[in-house]
């Protein structure tokens, strides 16, 4: 039983890494905020899954929901962040965004 | 009379100090009234208390054995004497002399506290008390050498200040250390032999005595003071109340406070530093073209017979010693005075320009002449006398080398006062001085005294030694030994009298060949030995300063200083100011720029930092 | 399992297509693609409202958000990705992917776990009576978002100084 | 009154009263004079009215207990008495002679502010008998100095006034930890209750850098010599009066009348001492601005306090507590004097001045008497106290220190006597009159305490032996 | 009672959006302001039962039914709850008139009141989801309020913030999910249950690292701050205090120490890896605060240096310890508020923030100058302010511990600490005042009430420090050392 779980831990790891691998390399920063998204699609898949093999999907699924609840709240201030900083910069260039340093 | 007495010679001059100085500056007559009979006060008290043999006052003072202890006996009582005689004389002699010394206010103020802070170091009966009046009398040391109000005057004031006080800081250290190993400060109490840290006691000591003293080394600020100060202080405080008091600390270390042996160690270091006193001091004496520096250098060069005398330890020795303590001090002041007397009525003391003053001056002249025969050892004055005991007692040491040094000592002092008296009062009249005539009876009168006491002291040389000295020997000499000097004292016809007059006759031929030789100007007799070929280029060093240990101290302190502000001081300040601030902008420099703005620098910082506590917290669990 | 492990291995493909995709919309839309995937592994893992709101909500609201944004910036929205990131990715990726297997096949039979029972009650008694506290805590986030997106939004003429 | 209640007072009446002096300033310059006056005075008076206790020996101990453990304790003995009313009453003297000082300066009422809640902080830190609230008022004195130091608010005069407090308050934490440690040790931070106990070498080198750097002994003196950028009332009331005594009572309260310290590290605190105080004369001899010599000189003169109070005989000890004293009237007497000389001139290098004696009569003798005093002279306060040190070291078989020592005193009185020459004689360069009463007024007031305190050392001595038997209770 | 704490923020701000229709200011400030002093007065209110009791358990009946919105209130969730309302009281009073530059109070004010929920939410709630989302609330809230400005350098900062927050609670959540999945639950007392009865300290080890990275950068521990020094600086002066002085302190060191206390138990390893994170975030912020010229950039590195004081407090572990970590907390939260607010004030004074630029303020803004001194003099640890207090016990806590090493840091780090707050005296206030600033007037009332009352708050818990100590740090930190005995040491 407790070898699915680790089954889809590795998958979420994989999502997981792969998030990281963009956020670290990409620059564009719709395509960071999508590795975001990626993540926390790892995130998700393993609360689910951890509650379909602990019996206890119900409490999973509602942790689940509650987490997209968050996501799209996430998205929606961080791509208005975006667009606001596009405006500013005409770029979506996160190499650009280091003004602030030191 | 009760023991408060004795804090009478100690608070009577202060409080004369203390009136004199208030009395405003153009009040003039009756200022130098108040002090002559403010000092004749003084001098009644001395004679009062000298009649008190043995009296003593105690009282609680810091506590910790710290007395207030005050105590008179034969030789204190004696000492006291001496000085309020002397503070009379200098009195009268100021009275004139000073009257129109801009800051004549503060002369008096000063004097009086000298007189006040030596009765009270020769009364003192507890070191630190001691130690409290002694080094007082550097303020006011310091303070009557400014009065001489030459540009130099202030400089030659810090150097005795500075002098004085190493001496007297020396002394401290001395009595600490016999405090330490006696446990007492109390001065009648100690008498300790001198081994190991009282060795050491006795030579720190020694040093705030003959310090005081004006022995070599710690001379070199007499020369300087006999031009920058005025001439009453140089026949004040050089010429009699330091000898007094240095030679009175002196005779009190060898003979109460520890047990000085014939021929020890520390006994040749005494008379070595007497001897070389003696000869070093006589031959700077012997080339001074000034009278006053003449004096100045014989004040300090007669020290080394009381030293010497002393450093004998053996009782005809110390008995000459003090003796010439006592004598030197009168015909010194008279000589200084006498100086005074020329200097008052011709502004001058360069031998060059003077001569022939003894028809206008002759009572001057007359002063003179005793008191120069009396330093060089004519018999029958008072200085024949004690040389001769300090002779006697050389020899006896079994070191005749000290002796002949006394001798050697004795001819260039007789050679150097033929030279200042032949160029001053005799010889011919100079034309470089005006006509003028004899000083005022205030200032005639004490050098007349002075003189008189010289050939009192000389020809009845019995009563000083068996008043004074005898009473102060008794008791630390070995039973049965004789204590009547007065037998062999004053006889011309013993080998050593001989040796001595062999002497004087040298002098009188040196002097009358230097006179020859330089073209019978008699301000530069000295000159043949002036010019000797290796002694001039030590005189000319010494003229530059070269042998003053001051000069060289202040160099050295300099030195010091510097090193110490530039390798230490420095450094530590550059270490807070530069290298910390430094290593603190090093690192914050390297951290900002790791701070580079980039998204993806810090993300993989986070995931860095993840990964190593991950791996730290499971190493930890291992 | 082959289905699920299948249905995983499209949800990895897809995400990975995702960050590797030039263009911005397919990514965008391969995001999409990968939430479906996601939605279907929850339904077969018996959490049928996660799947329904992961396909709905994700994969539809977020996308839209995605493309809105991916459409207003598209003017000047190019940017120059780093040609090696994309190289070397697989290279990282079969790295990671042995190592990932590795722990994680270590860790088999490693974990313990307590025993657990069947859950009782449904979906909706769970959500509301269990985690009450999230809902409220939903309520704030929800709240949160709006309130940000009006900030962020806010007209420029409110504005005095800027 | 009860004493407990009077040493309340002494402590908190001026440093509340100190929070008022804004309040005095924004009704009048006038009243806020009065006001700092009136503080200063009543401060000062204060405890003189303990002398009675003090003289009667013992000690009395008001404690308030507070949260973990960390009490607020008084320690009323002849120790604390003796050294409130030194630093009150130099306090007092400077407020009034600031009164004529600072009074056309900017910022007087954060001046009088700092300048009395200073003196009130010292009170509690003098009286205070734990290392807790010890450390407290240092730290507000630590304030308090610095603002004053800043106090022309020149940029590099704030960066001295910064690097004063940055050293002090560096040392003093560190000397914090050594409290802890010593807490650690022994569960408490009660002087009282710690009496005899024997500390490890680490507290000790820990709480001498608080010590140290507190009362400017090198190596952590530096910051002294430049916080004479601060006005010289402030110079005078942190060089000589108050703010480097804190580390030397410091030293007495905890190294001898409550811990055991190791005798390694009483032998170190020996030589240390000794060498500040060779260094700084040396420096003091170096320099060329008149108040950094006379910082010096203070840096150099504290090590002799510390020398007497390491080397722990009784006369060394009373001779260090009597150097508070009698280094207080003179250094403050000094620092004035150069107050009013740069006030005059606007000069602060000494070669520039000269002949100063002619337009200055007053303060120049003043000057003198008081280098006098701390050259250690007779009859005045100084000698008596140097004495004593030195006497002290050499019966504690401290030979070779006690030369070095009088071998400093010898270079002290060549670098006050080149001072002297330098500023008040030979060619007169600036003609600048002596200024307002009050200041000369103080001035001749220390100089001439300088010498009454010499003439009459009997009285002040009994405070300090009654002081010296209570701290050196280890003795019987 | 302990609801309102969540519900009366939530619901002021659902309705501020719509009464800012009407009325652009008045009623806003009032609204808000009101319900947060209320908030201040509930807590208060709240510390006799608590100091009686130990804890209270509220319930509420939700339609009749009961639900679970079980609280367990214990001294330390208290302590949190009035240092959040204290702080922010303060701080929205400052906004009234500091707002006047942005415009948009009603939703400033809504955000705010959202961000405070979700914190007041963070400290009440006993379960480990429920954290992390009211984390997320205050979290996303801040993101925005970060952005307020709209100005550049905000969503710059606002952007890198979300960013890295995002990945972070990623981690967090996931070890939550670990946990979850190993017990089956996930309220603290089941989940420390749990753990008691199986032997998992790896995993166990793995989860605590994963927090440590999720709430350590949120706590902005080094090497997981970089995002606050552009955070901070960036954001309103209200908003910077908010989240140096409470958003770090609640959402970072609370969540982390709670979980640690409460669930996992702290042991010698994580006590050991906690203390040597927080002495690195100390020394490294505090020379890094050095190198500053942006007067907030600077306190914001001093915000991280001085959590790092928290840090090594709290994870010391012992009762001491803790109360110094705690007492340290709250000081902190006062005396940054205080000066986030106060560069609040010279930025509205000025129009700049650059120390080079300022110079000698302190003559002609006396109000601004003193405030800013007794902040920084409190941060530093400089007696009698209350920070003096906090690294005091810290310090006495290290040293009974018998970490000598991280004692000595802990005091030398002190000194930095006060370096560069000379730093900021020097180059503002103190010194000759430059002609650019001759006509500057003092901050608006409330502004610099709001800096008067913070500034009198460390004077008055620096002079009274027993009644405070005793009132509110002993329960906390007794509640917290609880769980140094209640949960079983694994892995020792």
């Amino acid at each position: 039983m407790s070898n699915l779980w680790f089954l889809y831990l590795f998958f979420s790891a994989l999502l997981i890494f792969i998030g990281i691998y963009c956020l670290l390399t990409m620059r564009n920063l719709i395509k960071l905020f999508i590795a975001v998204e990626i993540i926390s699609k790892g995130v998700s898949l393993a609360i689910v899954a951890t509650g379909a093999v602990k019996n206890s999907v119900l409490l999973a699924q509602s942790l689940a929901i509650t987490y997209i609840v968050v996501e799209v709240s996430l998205v929606a201030t961080a791509l208005a962040l975006i667009i606001n900083i596009y405006k500013k910069n005409k770029s979506l260039d996160v190499r650009l965004l280091s003004k602030l340093k030191g | 009379m009760t023991a408060t007495t004795l804090l009478w010679p100690i608070v009577f001059p202060a409080a004369a100090a203390i009136i004199l100085f208030l009395i405003p500056s153009r009040i003039k007559v009756v200022r130098e009234v108040l002090a002559v009979l403010s000092s004749l006060v003084v001098l009644y008290l001395g004679f009062s208390l000298f009649s008190q043999k043995n009296l003593s006052l105690v009282t609680d003072w810091l506590g910790m054995g710290i007395n207030f202890d005050l105590r008179l006996y034969h030789f204190s009582s004696f000492i006291l004497l001496a000085l309020s005689g002397f503070l009379f004389l200098i009195c009268l002699y100021s009275a004139v002399k000073m009257k129109d010394h801009p800051r004549v206010r503060e002369y008096y103020g000063y004097v009086f506290l000298a007189a006040a802070f030596s009765n009270g170091a020769v009364l003192a009966n507890n070191f630190i008390l001691l130690v409290f009046f002694w080094e007082a009398l550097l303020i006011t040391t310091y303070a009557l050498i400014t009065l001489g109000l030459k540009p130099t005057s202030h400089r030659t004031a810090v150097k005795s200040l500075i002098i004085g006080g190493f001496c007297d800081f020396s002394m401290i250290l001395g009595i600490g250390l016999l405090w330490a190993s006696t446990g007492t400060l109390t001065m009648d109490k100690i008498h300790v032999e001198p081994h190991g840290l009282a060795a050491a006691a006795f030579i720190l000591m020694m040093i705030g005595a003959i310090g005081k003293a004006g022995a070599m080394p710690f001379h070199t600020w007499i020369p300087d003071a006999a031009l920058d100060a005025p001439v009453s202080f140089m026949a004040f405080m050089p010429a009699s109340f330091e000898k007094l008091l240095g030679i009175y600390l002196l005779a009190r270390i060898t003979l109460d406070f520890f047990e000085l042996k014939v021929g020890s160690t520390l006994a040749i270091i005494l008379m070595i530093i007497g001897a070389a006193t003696i000869v070093l001091a006589v031959f700077m004496a012997l080339i001074q073209k000034d009278f006053k520096k003449l004096l100045s250098f014989h004040a300090v060069s007669q020290v080394g017979y009381m030293i010497l005398g002393i450093g004998t330890a053996i009782p005809i020795g110390i008995a000459g010693g003090i003796f010439h303590m006592i004598n030197h001090a009168m015909y010194k002041c008279g000589l200084f005075l006498s100086a005074g007397s020329v200097e008052h009525r011709t502004g001058t003391t360069e031998l060059k320009k003077l001569g022939g003053l003894s028809r206008e001056m002759p009572w001057t002249a007359l002063g003179f002449t005793v008191c120069a025969l009396a330093i060089s050892g004519v018999w029958p004055l008072n200085g024949f006398v004690s040389k001769e005991m300090v002779f006697h007692g050389a020899l006896e040491t079994g070191y005749p080398i000290f002796a002949i040094a006394a001798w050697v000592g004795a001819i260039f002092t007789f050679a150097s006062f033929l030279k200042a008296g032949h160029s001053v009062f005799f010889g011919a009249r100079s034309t470089d001085v005006p006509k003028t005539k004899e000083s005022e009876a205030p200032i005639v009168l004490p050098i007349l005294i002075l003189a008189a006491l010289c050939i009192t002291f000389g020809v009845y040389n019995k009563l000083p030694l068996q008043t004074f000295i005898q009473p102060i020997l008794e008791g630390h000499v070995e039973a049965g030994e004789h204590l009547d000097f007065t037998a062999h004292a004053l006889s011309l016809f013993n080998p050593v009298a001989a040796v001595s007059i062999l002497c004087l006759i040298i002098a009188l031929g040196i002097h009358l060949y230097g006179w020859n030789r330089s073209g019978k100007k008699a301000y530069l007799a000295s000159e043949p030995i002036h010019q000797l070929p290796g002694l001039r280029k030590l005189y000319d060093l010494s003229e530059a300063r070269f042998f003053d240990l001051y000069e060289q101290g202040v160099k050295l302190l300099q030195w010091l200083s510097k090193v110490l502000f530039r390798f230490i001081d420095r450094p530590i300040d550059y270490l807070y100011e530069k290298v910390v601030t430094a290593v603190g902008r090093t690192f914050t420099g390297i951290l900002q720029k790791a701070h580079n703005g980039q998204y993806a620098n810090y993300l993989a910082w986070t995931i860095g930092g993840l990964v190593v506590v991950i791996w730290i917290i499971l190493q930890l669990l291992k | 399992m082959v289905i699920q492990i299948l249905l995983l291995c499209g949800l990895i493909i897809f995400s990975g297509l995702a960050i590797l995709f030039k263009d911005l919309l397919k990514a965008a839309l391969s995001l999409a693609v990968a939430s479906l995937f996601l939605g279907i592994i929850f339904f077969r893992l018996n959490a049928p409202y996660a799947g329904v709101f992961e396909i709905s909500v994700v994969a539809g609201l977020i996308t839209v958000l995605f493309i809105l944004t991916i459409a207003l910036t598209k003017k000047e929205g190019e940017v120059e990705e780093a040609k090696l990131a994309k190289v070397v990715f697989p290279l990282f990726f079969i790295l990671f992917l042995i190592i990932d297997g590795l722990v994680m096949k270590s860790l088999l039979q490693k974990v313990p776990s307590l025993p657990s029972g069947p859950e009782a009650g449904t979906f909706g008694e769970v959500l509301w009576k269990q985690r009450t506290f999230d809902l409220v805590a939903q309520i704030g986030v929800i709240f949160a978002g709006v309130l940000a997106v009006l900030a962020l939004f806010r007209k420029k003429e409110d504005d005095k100084d800027e | 009154m009860k004493v407990e209640v009077i040493t309340l007072l002494t402590i908190f009446i001026p440093i509340l009263g100190s929070l008022l002096v804004p309040l005095a300033g924004a009704i009048s310059p006038k009243l806020r004079s009065f006001w700092s006056v009136l503080l200063g005075g009543i401060t000062a008076c204060l405890p003189l009215t303990l002398i009675p206790q003090a003289l009667k020996g013992g000690e009395i101990i008001w404690s308030k207990s507070l949260a973990l453990g960390l009490d607020f304790i008084l320690v009323i003995d002849p120790l604390s008495i003796f050294m409130s009313i030194v630093s009150s009453f130099i306090g007092f003297l400077i407020i009034i002679y600031s009164l004529g000082y600072i009074h056309h300066e900017d910022n007087q009422n954060e001046y009088y502010l700092m300048v009395i809640l200073f003196i009130g902080s010292m009170m509690g830190l003098v009286f205070s008998a734990s290392l807790v609230f010890m450390y407290l008022f240092w730290e507000i004195i630590a304030i308090a100095c610095w603002r004053l130091i800043g106090f022309y608010r020149q940029k590099d005069y704030i960066l001295k006034a910064d690097k004063a407090f940055l050293l002090t308050f560096g040392g003093a934490v560190v000397m914090l930890l050594g409290f802890i440690v010593i807490y650690e040790q022994t569960g408490t931070f009660n002087l009282v209750a710690m009496r005899g106990v024997a500390i490890s070498g680490t507290a000790v080198l820990l709480i001498l850098f608080g010590m140290f750097s507190k009362s400017a002994t090198v190596p952590l003196h530096t910051w002294l010599p430049d916080a004479g950028v601060a006005p010289t009332t402030v110079t005078a009331l942190l060089h000589a009066a108050v703010l480097v005594k804190i580390g030397v009572y410091a030293y007495a309260r905890l190294f001898l009348y409550t811990f055991k310290i190791p005798d390694v590290w009483q032998q170190a605190i020996i030589i240390m001492a000794v060498l500040s105080s060779l260094i700084a004369a040396g420096a003091a001899t170096v320099e060329n601005d008149f108040k950094r010599i006379l910082a010096y000189s203070t840096v150099s003169q504290i090590g002799y306090i510390f020398l007497g109070l390491s080397v722990a005989t009784p006369t060394a000890i009373s001779g260090s507590l009597l150097f508070i004293l009698m280094h207080g009237l003179a250094k403050a007497g000094l620092f004035l004097c150069a107050g009013i000389v740069l006030h005059a001139t606007h000069k602060r290098d000494i070669r520039e001045m000269g002949g100063l004696i002619k337009t200055m009569p007053v303060t120049a003798i003043s000057f003198l008497i008081c280098a006098f005093s701390v050259i250690g002279l007779p009859p005045l306060g100084g000698f008596f106290s140097k004495l004593l040190v030195i006497m002290g070291t050499v019966q504690a078989n401290q030979v070779w220190v006690a030369a070095l020592a009088l071998f400093t005193a010898v270079l002290t009185m060549f670098y006050l006597m080149r001072v002297f020459a330098m500023v008040f004689l030979g060619e007169l360069k600036i003609a600048a009159p002596e200024k307002t009463p009050s200041m000369v007024g103080v001035v001749a007031i220390l100089a001439v305490l300088s010498v009454l305190a010499g003439l009459f050392v009997s009285y002040p001595m009994k405070l300090v032996q009654m002081a010296t038997t209570h701290i050196s209770w280890w003795l019987k | 009672m302990v609801f309102s704490f969540i519900v009366i923020p939530l619901l002021v701000a659902a309705f501020l959006p719509i009464i800012g229709k009407f009325s652009k200011k008045l009623v806003p400030d009032v609204l808000t302001n009101a319900a947060l002093a209320f908030l201040l007065f509930n807590s208060i209110l709240l510390v006799k039962p608590i100091f009686n009791q130990g804890t209270i358990v509220q319930n509420v009946n939700w339609f009749g039914e009961k639900v679970n919105l079980q609280v367990a209130l214990d001294g330390f969730n208290l302590f949190m709850l009035f240092t959040i309302s204290l702080v922010s009281l303060c701080i929205s009073l400052f906004s009234i008139d500091y707002l006047e530059h942005y415009g948009h109070k009603a939703n400033f004010y809504a955000l705010l009141l959202v961000m405070i929920a979700g914190m007041n939410g963070l400290v009440l709630v006993p379960d480990l989801f429920s954290i992390y989302l009211f984390l997320e609330v205050a979290a996303v809230a801040s993101y925005a309020l970060v952005a307020f400005g709209l100005g550049y350098d905000e969503l710059e900062a606002s952007f890198k913030y979300l960013m890295l927050s995002v990945v972070a609670s990623a981690f967090a959540l996931l070890g939550i999910t670990i946990l979850f999945g190993m017990t089956g639950s996930l309220s603290f007392q089941a989940v420390a249950q749990g753990l008691q009865d199986l032997n998992a300290r790896y995993v166990v080890g793995v989860c605590v690292a994963f927090f440590i990275m999720g709430f350590g950068l949120k706590a902005a521990l080094v090497p997981f701050h970089a995002w606050l020094p552009d955070a901070h600086p960036s954001a309103p002066a209200p908003i910077s205090a908010m989240l140096s002085g409470l958003l770090i302190k609640v959402s970072g060191v609370y969540a982390l120490f709670r979980i640690i206390y409460s669930v996992i138990g702290m042991t010698p390893v994580l006590s050991q890896v906690l203390m040597a994170l927080g002495t690195i975030s100390m020394v490294v912020a505090a020379l890094l605060a050095l190198g500053q010229k942006d007067v907030k950039r600077m306190l914001a590195y001093s915000s991280i240096s001085q959590v790092g004081y928290i840090v090594l407090g709290l994870a010391l572990g012992t009762p001491l310890g803790i109360a110094g970590g705690l007492f340290h907390l709250f000081n902190h939260a006062v005396a940054k508020g205080l000066l986030f607010l106060n560069s609040g004030s010279i930025q509205h004074i000025t129009g700049t923030r650059n120390l080079d630029e300022l110079g000698g303020l302190g003559k002609r803004v006396p109000i601004t100058a003193g405030t800013n001194l007794v902040g920084a003099l409190s941060i530093a640890g400089v007696p009698p302010l209350a920070g003096f207090w906090s690294k005091l016990i810290i310090v006495i806590a290290l040293i009974q511990a018998k970490q000598f090493g991280y004692a000595l840091v802990a005091i030398l780090a002190s000194i930095l600490t006060l370096w560069y707050y000379l730093l900021i005296q020097r180059k503002a206030f103190f010194g000759k005042i430059s002609e650019k600033w001759l006509h500057i007037k003092e901050a608006p009332f409330w502004m610099s009430a709001a800096n008067v009352i913070l500034a009198l708050i460390c004077i008055f818990v620096g002079i009274f420090f027993t009644p405070v100590f005793k009132t509110w740090i002993s329960p906390a930190a007794e509640a917290l050392a609880k769980g140094i005995q209640q949960v079983l040491m694994w892995g020792i």
